[in-house]
């Protein structure tokens, strides 16, 4: 009480994360996503406890890991579940539209929230082949809504050039926002209604409802408008509210380190941000 | 699919890898770090199988490796990558990048529809998702139309038959019966879309204990058995053991470092000089890696210590 | 379908049975004489339900019981029958014969695919077979067309997606979690293809026994639990039970009589005076009757006579 | 050893049906089919110890029955099983063409090999509703080929009317036979060969190659080519060298009283079939 308390980005992040879950919903997480995974569970322990939540491709239902390994197909993800079900179920359910929520990131996001995880180049001259989206291109279609999350928002400065992560049009779509390179997704009759929330170290990011980009809706408490603004290729929304997020209690902090005790939640970061530190 | 009654289905690494022909359509089982049948990977690398269209979902070493090893001439999968543990595959990357490899990725549903058009012996299924994405590029071979029920865009993707599936199963008895530990990925899927099935298992139990325990996999799915303990190593294959950190990392040095790297350090050290599974797990360890990688068992501070080494 | 998050759903056969609405499309769990949930079925017939529309594959007592109990509009069974035990099925005959139930019925693998369908959230599935027959006949909704990929006649099957799926479990847990053991017949795709799961259970058992034993079906997929024992009487609910042949032998008599002897001689003595669980046990012979079920555990021999009574 | 052994038509119908079956092959029984479950498992006993043996709808993987119950989806039927699946696999099996034999009847059978199991009359004046046809539908375009049998192949008589159950015409398709009413099983693009023999309590008969329709090949000790006739509504090619099918021993007649002490190898007859016996 009174105490300072120190948090670094990468819990905030999972906070942020987690945020966007909401109770008695389904989430699921894709492959190489340490922070949802971090975030899922933690959702599930504080304001989401009737959430539905599959753990990644190893498509256990509620499980209680004793802490994350650093994959997502590990039997360390299967341990203390309710139940067993297999991956197919989970896309099934995503197709009949009731997977209210899942999780992408990319190397190149673009202002309608479309996603390149597949390549830089083109399929013929591919420059640097990326993993792949995975289960990506279909469930962002399909899920009822999903979150960005990218921990490379910060553009980098090579020489005189910058490279942006959310950048003006991608080179390759993988997984598609509101309006992709075939069309806005009501004309192509999908399922789902796209990404609501994207998620960076510099802020969160709602849509507008009416151009269908993003809008900066809060900051963290050392980030600024203009941090958002040179290292975003494209011209984001400002909302007329912009803030500083919600700081998160000590217990929900304390509620992080002890289930993830391996860090992997910090293992999406450029070494320099694991530096940000937050007093609460 | 595909039908197989013969009572003894027992043959060699050998023998099994030989009728896997270049140029075949290959289900690779397990995902990511786990159950993937690596050992028999290093055979097809030993008797050196060229171009072979790798399908599957989200996998990693198992790709890496083989891609690295030279005998991958497409790649179908959806993901292919360490995660945040390594991060990108090397081999892969590279085996895309000087075209070596042909980039056929997928998407894991579409994979799943395609792979349930086979199970269920139809030509095609419908989806919803796909559309949007640029993945659709990758696959000329899909089909758009509207539905005749809704009026809605959909799109037909055809049956996807793979010539074989390998997969890495707990436990096998000698009539081809199964048993397979959750989670299982695709390998179901994998084993009823495929018209050859070739399992290599960690353990051979007898045909009793087998039915006592009830198998995944009915005997008649199952084209031929190999008995072939660690065969998912350096993956996973629990409750035997975890994956083995340590020697992935060393893998990753080669690997990175460049194509002669890999071979001179790694697959010259691991793969062509190795024919045995004893003689692999001297190379790689011994018992004494063994038993490390199966004291996840003992608590949770030993599981944990597992991930960190490397 | 549908996604149930509810800690506890357990209700009441009454409360149950009273969200079922006159001409819901309703699937019936089990099949021939096996798992049928026919205390909810009793119970509806007790509410007067009309106009339901019958869905699944190969039945018997149920939808027999169900015609007899007037709450049948339609039958998209795809047979019905007391095989060669006992027959034709009397009732479901009647309501046929006289029209009061329209006749719908379907091929098993037919109503497989457009569960699947529905499952599976896509608008249709394509088949081979149909063709030739003229159950397509009685299904207009179907539709033809050449399959793109090889230019061959195939059939389009609409997802078919029941208003609610009535099941008997072995075990359920109150939050929904549920214990059914083979053979599924048709429940599991019931489960997952319905937009509502009526669950009535032998037995309701703790959250962590249902855990530690594994679900058949996760608790986000069922609607509603009701505590049932002895709830597939005079089909079989095996372990418990093996199926009632001396029931179903009175059963049969009055059915065949005619409506009327059904009514008077079966109904008034088995459904509509008889509201408990307790009663209905009592009524058709009480823990004797229970008991004698209960006896296939001992042996090849006492097996045998429970098929031979009656 | 050259005591004379009797043998029922019932036994001896069991035999028939289990002869068309062959080692190395997936077979599966629908539901109303006492015959056929008793004639799979004998077969799997004697000449067949390969064959993939589904057993009915409960769909256990080659059951070991302690004896057969007078229904087909009741755990005596999965007890000594091989494996479990479910129903459905079995016929993907099929779909793929890859379940070589099933087995169906029907009240009224053509000389295509149609079955009519729906109804006598039409959808709309439905005179007698029969069972329905189950799986037959769909496994009778899908089979690699399936056995007809009939235990009714006896006309009726009633006054001076003649009941067949040998028509014809069936009032209703329900399973397809190699004529339609809707063309040729290769205009229709079907899967299977569909049926090769019929066997019924007068005679076992397989299919003229170029006509497609029923050719008897083989008689009872007790019945001629007029009885066939005779009871026929249609009129069957007769194979030049018919004659009477060959005899089992009396260890397999053995068997088949070993694995059915229920008797429900007996249940589909008219009572006065079952009068008839045979020397062996």
């Amino acid at each position: 009480m009174g105490e300072k308390f120190e948090v670094g980005i990468d819990e905030l992040f999972v906070v942020n994360v987690a945020r966007t879950m909401r109770d008695r919903t389904t989430v699921f997480h894709g492959v190489s996503s340490p922070i949802p995974m971090v975030a899922m569970y933690y959702a599930k322990l504080t304001h989401a406890k009737d959430m539905v939540y599959f753990g990644g491709v190893s498509s256990a239902v509620d499980p209680n890991p004793p802490f994350f390994p650093p994959t997502t197909n590990d039997w360390v993800m299967i341990q203390g579940r309710t139940a067993m079900v297999t991956v197919d179920k989970i896309f099934d359910l995503a197709q009949r539209g009731e997977l209210d929520r899942s999780f992408f990131s990319g190397a190149q996001i673009d202002k309608y929230g479309n996603q390149n995880v597949s390549m830089i180049g083109s399929p013929d001259r591919c420059k640097v082949k990326l993993p792949g989206g995975a289960g990506g291109c279909n469930l962002s279609g399909d899920c009822v809504n999903y979150t960005i999350w990218t921990t490379r928002h910060r553009a980098q400065k090579k020489g005189d050039r910058k490279f942006f992560t959310l950048v003006n049009k991608c080179d390759f779509v993988t997984n598609v926002g509101h309006v992709t390179p075939y069309g806005r997704r009501e004309e192509l009759d999908l399922v789902g209604n796209g990404p609501d929330w994207v998620v960076t170290e510099l802020g969160v990011f709602d849509f507008d409802e009416l151009t269908k980009t993003m809008r900066l809706r809060y900051l963290y408490p050392d980030t600024t408008v203009n941090d958002v603004l040179d290292s975003t290729e494209f011209e984001p929304i400002i909302h007329p509210n912009v803030g500083v997020m919600e700081m998160p209690t000590r217990e929900e902090i304390e509620i992080i380190r002890r289930i993830d005790p391996l860090g992997i939640r910090k293992l999406e970061y450029p070494e320099q941000e694991l530096a940000r530190r937050f007093q609460i | 699919m595909g039908i197989y009654t013969e009572r003894d289905k027992l043959v060699t690494m050998e023998e099994a890898a030989s009728t896997i022909r270049d140029g075949d359509v290959v289900a690779i089982g397990g995902g990511l770090c786990m159950r993937e049948p690596i050992a028999m990977l290093r055979e097809l690398v030993r008797q050196g199988r060229r171009n072979l269209h790798i399908v599957g979902t989200a996998h990693g070493f198992d790709v890496d490796f083989a891609c690295g090893g030279g005998i991958v001439g497409a790649v179908e999968e959806t993901h292919v990558s360490f995660e945040q543990d390594f991060g990108l595959a090397p081999n892969y990357r590279r085996a895309c990048e000087t075209g070596q490899v042909r980039i056929k990725e997928n998407c894991c549903n579409t994979v799943i529809m395609q792979l349930r058009a086979s199970e269920f012996g139809v030509p095609f299924m419908p989806m919803r998702s796909i559309k949007g994405s640029d993945e659709i590029k990758l696959h000329p071979e899909f089909k758009s139309m509207i539905d005749p029920f809704t009026g809605k865009k959909i799109v037909l993707v055809p049956a996807l038959t793979p010539d074989v599936a390998i997969i890495h199963a707990q436990k096998a008895d000698i009539h081809g019966n199964l048993k397979i530990l959750p989670p299982y990925v695709a390998d179901v899927l994998f084993i009823r879309a495929s018209k050859r099935v070739i399992v290599t298992a960690e353990e051979i139990v007898s045909e009793e204990e087998m039915i006592e325990d009830g198998p995944t996999i009915p005997y008649y799915e199952t084209t031929a058995v190999v008995d072939a303990p660690f065969g998912a190593h350096p993956t996973s294959c629990y409750p035997y053991y975890a994956y083995d950190r340590e020697h992935i990392s060393e893998y990753m040095k080669s690997a990175k470092e460049g194509a002669d790297a890999f071979k001179n350090r790694y697959l010259d050290k691991y793969v062509y000089g190795v024919k045995s599974a004893e003689k692999y797990l001297e190379k790689v360890g011994g018992n004494v890696k063994r038993e490390r990688l199966a004291s996840w068992k003992e608590g949770r501070e030993r599981w944990m210590e597992l991930f960190t080494y490397g």
